[in-house]
């Protein structure tokens, strides 16, 4: 047990910031939000993953990679590409020329179902593959970046150039992809109808117990020598080489790590929403995960989701009051928190919480410091 | 190719020559403003589009002036419209730096972010001022149409212009950064900022003089760029991914590494687009430049420096 | 203009955080006992708890107002308030005033399906009028079918789709597409084809269409087929593979900013309207603001309205548009079929003597439903969901309009056309 | 080119590394006995740092051999060469300033250095004795809980002295150990020195002259890439050519 609590939770901090996290989603969220605004909870914590995924790999890691919307989308489209072999029954699309192959095919003239989708009726190799291809595929551009030294700014470039080719080329090759609508009219999972309201609530749940799973391991990888070494190689990487250890196998192992978690969260992102597009993959999207993370505090896997959430509510609802004053809001945003809170709430958190605790007392015993303090002091000098 | 004669074959090598000339000045007058931003100062300006869009606009702007007040300036508003863009993007570009960039010169990762803030901003001024719909300034007769050298052959005058303009440019910019002693100040100051500042050099206005410098060059690419398309607020967004290819495969440091790199990407992005599609061309132009710097990280051209 | 702002306080009115929302919401739960009460004087006329009274109805309208689409989708959703203000001031639906909800789909396709679920099970909304891009009307589609919403499509889109749920006040393709190929073939003796479109669904699918015609019912030859990236400005490449091929007729359906780019790059390359015979399906008023009428000038467009349509229906309609939104406006096929939606929604919920949804749709289905008053002129709602519409060609001047040079008859709509897939 | 197998602990042969046809170090032969602590003295720019670079593998030869206890070095990279024996301080002091003494000693401590190693590793009684034991001879024994950025400069340096020798290399390579230290700490960091060239060679590069003469069994001169001259302190410093180079700049 005592494994558990420290290196899991992360000892008493973090355990607080854990239950609250836990508490205001699985208990709070449920309860207060109708089941429309739930499931929009849901899409926003999809988003979580891959920001969740940056804290690891640039708040921790140094490495900022721009393509974090290529694992989301890999994920995504591994779960799209079998919900859509199920909707695509010869019974459903008994109308086309070729029945038995999804609608976006038929319309482009393909005549059978590539190989490439064929393991996609699989619903054990789907699960498989969206936590084996992204990864794969981000251990190929790790070792090509990582053991030639390639980081920083390059490795930024290039993932985002990265994110661009995949863009260009699902939009481009809409016989096999779904084009630039994406893959549409996802309806049943074993013939399960997952557009009930019953089962937008469970995908809640599951996204929910998923994040917390997620945060578990990443503190697991944060609190071993792996996340002293990471938060060590971030400072002085050549210190760290010349310590004996081979930087780039920690890099490739972190880069497939977070490629692997953003995955799982668009695979989540698909069964919540009922699709999946390219626009989940390009470099806007790609960036804003960024920002997710940076306005949660860098430094905090919690935060993260904290960032997910505000962003997405103040979007929605800015969205529907002033729309033209969102992306204003959201450039100064970045701005802000980049040159005023580098750390984020978090750390605004972390700044403010002794004011809040004078005026709260007893409460504040609870509150006073969540995850992120035991990090905070390393937050100066990050890149 | 059967079932061509040769002149008409010829004309098409003539043109398709030219069609990649023309798309090397477009990405070459891009990439010089962010060449001398990205691989003088180590800035990431994630905003160089919007500068870009900036021009354009200006452009725009001087175009419905002169129609509605100075018809008879129309023929000539345009080289004009060239210096005001120029001006317009340093001078925004300026305040940038003075609000922005100088605070993050340590922080690469960081500026990156905050130029994606600052984009964001810019696109959202322009829809607010110039409307979402995508505007194009009238062009003054002598940019429109072709020089014909032989029945078959077309050469559009406009290309022709935004060549001479980019050859223009690129030569100034030369001159500049190693000719004159402005020039010798700026790469003084990005080589070793404490010395230059220790032997009397600048060092701020320096840097917010090039930041202004590259923003100004980006303007000009903007005006140039009304020629062949139209300006909306996110036209910036469609080109600032090619652009940092094209400086980061030269090689970020190397002025005449970009003009190789941006030379290279234009003809074979444009020999390609005549042979396979449109999006085909474009992923194996981009990924034959992610495997080649995968191999090359410094860039094709960047001199070996002790590390 | 205060008609407008009677528009958008209609449409203001339900907003405001949905923190507060909620809040609202837990409030008047207890209420709703009462009101059942008063439900009972119009059960008649909505049985499935739409947001009807005594003397409103509620809509949606859900077009993008930012992002790159807003300026395609600006003046459909103009179009569409102005019907339902004319609806309005005629005595609205059934008795009851129409009151908008709008909502932005920012461009964004998940929005769409977002906003799409908050109209129909928040708000309740008795019809929605929206939707621009096929991508986004796919997105939005699984909600209306789940929610059992009906929403009002207004843009000429590829076919091969026909809901229950939705009505479809564009052409599909064969209706934009035959016809005009027909003309250029027999007017301009056409022989040789080159399609170029930007790279997605609607062009692919218009493309297919016409290649089968042109190779299987005029005996004609397509040349080349080319599809180029959205947003893409370099057309070199493609316009020197034209002029190697030497096409009677280009057959483009290039969009958004990359039109500009193309009718620019031709123009630049020499070839104009007076050399060279090239018919679009991609352009109307609306993208002539941005490509400019001195570059468009000769050359052929294939739309079912035109602004300078010559009738008095659309005397009135382009006089009462530019009244409400300014002179400066232009009116594109799209913004007219837009128009269409509130009226046939009207038409039908007074036939069905009914807001619910499947009593509205039932009507509509019946296959004779009119309107007489269309600025495009005469249309009817087919059966299948789609309108009878007919085809115009259109020759563009150096003004921005057109001159209207082919009228077709009325067009059964055909979304999945045998011997077309 | 094959060298033969020496007992020297390190035996450099014919080293050349051309930066842009700039030489900077040029055939360059050198060797290191068992228990040696050698300094390498020279002017600025003679080439001292990039020998030192060369051997621990962060700058790559144009040609010539390495040989760490006649294991060829050249092909190796840099954690390879580490784990092989050699360790190397840096000129400035690089420590993890967010780390804690401790935690910057176990994070070099050579165990876990492996990915999933590193997942696994547990501070057993073992690893902590071993830091107190190295910490204690760095002088920072009581100063194990304190976050490494507060830590004198002299202490920064000891600190990264104490990274390597907990790694128990047999070739360390120390860059300017002493440059900003007081009077005092030079002492103390004279008497580390010569207490832990036990049982390995040691190879410092330094300028301060009073502090070779402290430290130092050997003394090499460097100039422009090449040996000017070598042997004990005195006959160095009477060297004329070694006079020539110093005075004559």
């Amino acid at each position: 047990m005592s494994f558990m609590y420290e290196k899991l939770l992360g000892g008493k901090n973090g355990t607080v910031g854990f239950v609250l996290l836990a508490t205001l989603i699985l208990v709070v969220f449920p309860l207060a939000l109708d089941g429309f605004r739930l499931n929009l909870v849901a899409k926003y914590l999809t988003y979580a993953f891959p920001a969740i995924s940056l804290v690891l790999l640039w708040g921790y890691g140094g490495t900022l990679s721009l393509g974090q919307g290529i694992f989301f989308g890999l994920g995504g489209y591994g779960m799209a590409m079998f919900l859509k072999l199920e909707a695509s029954s010869p019974e459903n699309t008994a109308i086309q020329s070729t029945p038995g192959i999804p609608d976006f095919m038929d319309w482009n003239q393909l005549t059978a179902l590539p190989w490439f989708w064929e393991p996609f009726n699989s619903f054990t190799f789907t699960l498989l593959a969206i936590l084996i291809i992204p990864s794969v595929f981000a251990y190929l551009i790790g070792v090509a970046m990582f053991k030639r030294r390639v980081g920083g700014v390059y490795f930024a470039i290039i993932t985002q150039v990265v994110s661009l080719i995949l863009t260009v080329l699902i939009v481009g090759q809409q016989g096999y992809t779904g084009g630039i609508n994406g893959i549409t009219d996802l309806r049943t999972l074993h013939g399960w109808d997952i557009t009930s309201d019953f089962a937008k609530n469970l995908f809640y749940f599951i996204t929910c117990f998923l994040l917390l799973a997620v945060i578990l391991m990443s503190r697991f990888i944060l609190t071993s020598k792996f996340g002293r070494l990471l938060l060590a190689m971030r400072d002085k990487e050549d210190r760290v080489r010349f310590s004996g250890y081979d930087v780039a196998n920690f890099k490739i192992f972190i880069f497939c790590f977070s490629a692997m978690i953003s995955a799982i969260g668009g695979a989540m992102f698909t069964l919540s929403v009922g699709f999946m597009s390219p626009s989940f993959v390009g470099i806007v999207p790609s960036i804003e995960m960024v920002i997710f993370a940076a306005v949660g505090g860098r430094l905090s896997l919690i935060g993260a989701v904290y960032g997910c959430l505000l962003i997405n509510f103040g979007k929605t609802a800015f969205s529907e009051s002033f729309p033209e004053l969102w992306l204003f809001l959201m450039g100064g945003l970045f701005i802000a928190v980049v040159m005023f809170f580098p750390n984020g709430l978090a750390g605004l958190w972390e700044d403010h919480s002794h004011h809040i605790k004078k005026r709260l007392g007893f409460i504040t015993s609870l509150f006073s410091k969540n995850d992120t303090a035991a990090v905070a002091p390393k937050l100066e000098g990050s890149n | 190719m059967g079932g061509y004669t040769s002149s008409e074959l010829m004309a098409i090598f003539a043109m398709q020559g030219f069609a990649g000339i023309s798309l090397f000045s477009v990405l070459l007058l891009m990439a010089l403003g962010l060449a001398i931003i990205f691989g003088q100062m180590g800035v990431i300006n994630m905003a160089h589009g919007e500068f870009m869009a900036a021009g354009a606009y200006t452009t725009y702007l001087l175009s419905t002036v002169t129609e509605t007040y100075f018809p008879g300036f129309m023929p000539y508003y345009f080289l004009v419209a060239i210096v005001a863009a120029f001006f317009v993007a340093a001078a925004l570009g300026y305040l940038a730096e003075w609000a922005l960039i100088r605070h993050l010169y340590k922080r690469p990762l960081d500026t990156l972010l905050a130029t994606w803030g600052l984009s964001l901003i810019m696109q959202q001024a322009y829809r607010s001022i110039f409307g979402a719909r995508e505007v194009s300034p009238a062009l003054p007769d002598w940019l429109m149409g072709s020089y014909q050298p032989t029945d078959m052959i077309d050469i559009p005058l406009n290309g022709m212009f935004v060549l001479a303009l980019t050859l223009l440019i690129t030569g100034g910019v030369f001159y500049l950064m190693f000719k004159s002693s402005w020039g010798l100040k700026v790469r003084a100051t990005t080589q070793n900022r404490v010395m230059s500042g220790a032997v009397g050099i600048n060092t701020k206005k320096v840097d917010r003089l090039t930041f202004a410098l590259g923003c100004g060059i980006a303007g000009v690419a903007g005006a140039a760029f009304t020629t062949i398309a139209s300006t909306g607020p996110t036209t910036g967004t469609l080109y600032i991914v090619d652009t940092f290819m094209v400086v980061v495969f030269g090689g970020a440091a190397s002025l005449l590494g970009t003009i190789a790199s941006a030379f290279s990407i234009a003809q074979a992005q444009s020999i390609l687009e005549f042979f396979i599609s449109g999006s085909m061309a474009k992923v194996f132009t981009l990924l034959t430049l992610v495997v080649i710097l995968m191999f090359k990280p410094e860039g094709l051209f960047a001199s070996k420096v002790r590390r | 203009m205060q008609d407008r702002s009677h528009n958008r306080g209609a449409a203001d009115s339900p907003k405001g955080s949905w923190v507060r929302r909620s809040l609202r919401a837990a409030i008047a739960a207890p209420l709703a006992g009462l009101m059942l009460a008063s439900q009972a004087t119009y059960a008649g006329v909505n049985t499935t708890g739409l947001a009807v009274t005594d003397d409103t109805v509620t809509v949606g309208i859900l077009h993008s107002l930012t992002g790159t689409m807003a300026i395609s989708e600006t003046g459909a959703q103009e179009a569409e308030k102005l019907a339902i203000k004319q609806i309005n001031e005629s005595g609205g639906v059934l008795g009851r005033q129409i009151k908008i909800i709008q909502e932005d789909g920012a461009s964004d396709w998940p929005t769409f399906a977002e906003k799409s679920r908050k109209l129909l099970v928040n708000d309740k909304v008795a019809a929605v009028f929206g939707c621009w891009t096929s991508a986004s009307r796919k997105a939005a589609l699984p909600v209306f079918e789940k929610e059992n919403g009906l929403l009002y499509y207004p843009t000429f889109y590829e076919g091969l789709e026909q809901s229950k749920n939705v009505i479809y006040t564009g052409q599909e393709a064969t209706q934009q597409i035959l016809d005009g190929l027909n003309w250029v073939a027999k007017e301009k003796g056409a022989k040789t084809f080159y399609l170029i479109g930007s790279d997605y669904i609607w062009p692919r699918t218009s493309m297919k269409i016409a290649r089968k015609h042109i190779e299987n019912v005029l005996g004609g030859k397509v040349v080349g087929e080319e599809y180029k990236p959205l947003g893409d400005t370099q057309f070199g490449s493609v316009i020197n593979k034209i002029r190697l091929k030497k096409p009677d007729v280009i057959y483009a359906a290039v969009v958004g900013g990359s039109n500009v780019a193309w009718f620019k790059q031709l123009k630049a390359a020499g070839i104009t309207g007076d050399k060279q015979t090239l018919l679009t399906i991609s352009v109307t008023e609306d993208e002539v603001l941005g490509i400019g009428g001195e570059n468009l000038e000769g050359f052929y467009s294939i739309m079912k309205y035109f602004q300078s349509q010559d009738n008095p229906n659309n005397e009135a309609f382009v006089k009462a548009f530019k009244e409400m939104w300014g002179d400066d406006s232009v009116i594109g096929d799209v913004t007219q079929a837009a128009y269409l939606g509130p009226w046939l929604w009207k038409a039908a919920v007074e036939r069905a003597g009914s807001f619910d949804i499947d009593k509205v749709v039932a009507e509509s289905e019946k296959g004779d439903i009119e309107l007489t008053t269309a600025p495009e002129g005469y249309v009817k709602l087919h059966k299948n969901h789609h309108l009878w519409s007919k085809a115009r060609v259109g020759k563009w001047k150096k003004d921005g309009q057109v001159e209207v040079v082919y009228e077709s008859e009325l067009i059964e709509p055909d979304p999945f056309p045998a011997g077309y897939q | 080119m094959m060298s033969a197998n020496t007992d020297f602990t390190l035996a450099v042969e014919e080293l050349t590394v051309s930066f842009d046809g700039f030489k900077a170090v040029d055939n360059l032969n050198f060797y290191l006995d068992k228990n040696e602590l050698h300094v390498v003295i020279g002017p600025n720019g003679a080439g001292k740092t990039t020998v030192l670079d060369l051997i621990c593998g962060k700058t790559k030869s144009t040609s010539g051999s390495i040989k760490f206890m006649n294991k060829e070095l050249t092909k190796l990279s840099e954690h390879e060469i580490v784990r092989a024996g050699v360790g190397r301080k840096f000129q400035t002091p690089s420590i993890y300033e967010n780390l804690t003494v401790f935690e910057n000693l176990e994070v070099s401590y050579p165990r876990g250095r492996g990915v999933f190693g590193s997942l696994m590793f547990k501070r057993d009684a073992e690893v902590e004795n071993k830091i107190l034991e190295i910490a204690k001879e760095i002088m920072l024994d009581h100063m194990l809980e304190t976050e490494a950025a507060l830590l004198s400069h002299g202490q920064k340096q000891w600190l990264e002295i104490g990274m390597l020798l907990i790694q128990d290399p047999q070739l360390l390579m120390l860059d300017e150990p002493v440059a900003g230290m007081s009077v005092k700490e030079r002492e103390q960091t004279a008497e580390l020195l010569n207490k832990i060239s036990a049982g390995r060679s040691v190879l410092v590069i330094e300028h301060d002259m009073e502090f070779v003469a402290q430290i130092a069994h050997k003394v090499t001169v460097l100039h422009q890439g090449k040996i000017l001259a070598s042997g004990d302190m005195d006959t160095v410093q009477k060297d004329p050519k070694v006079i020539e180079v110093y005075l004559g700049h």
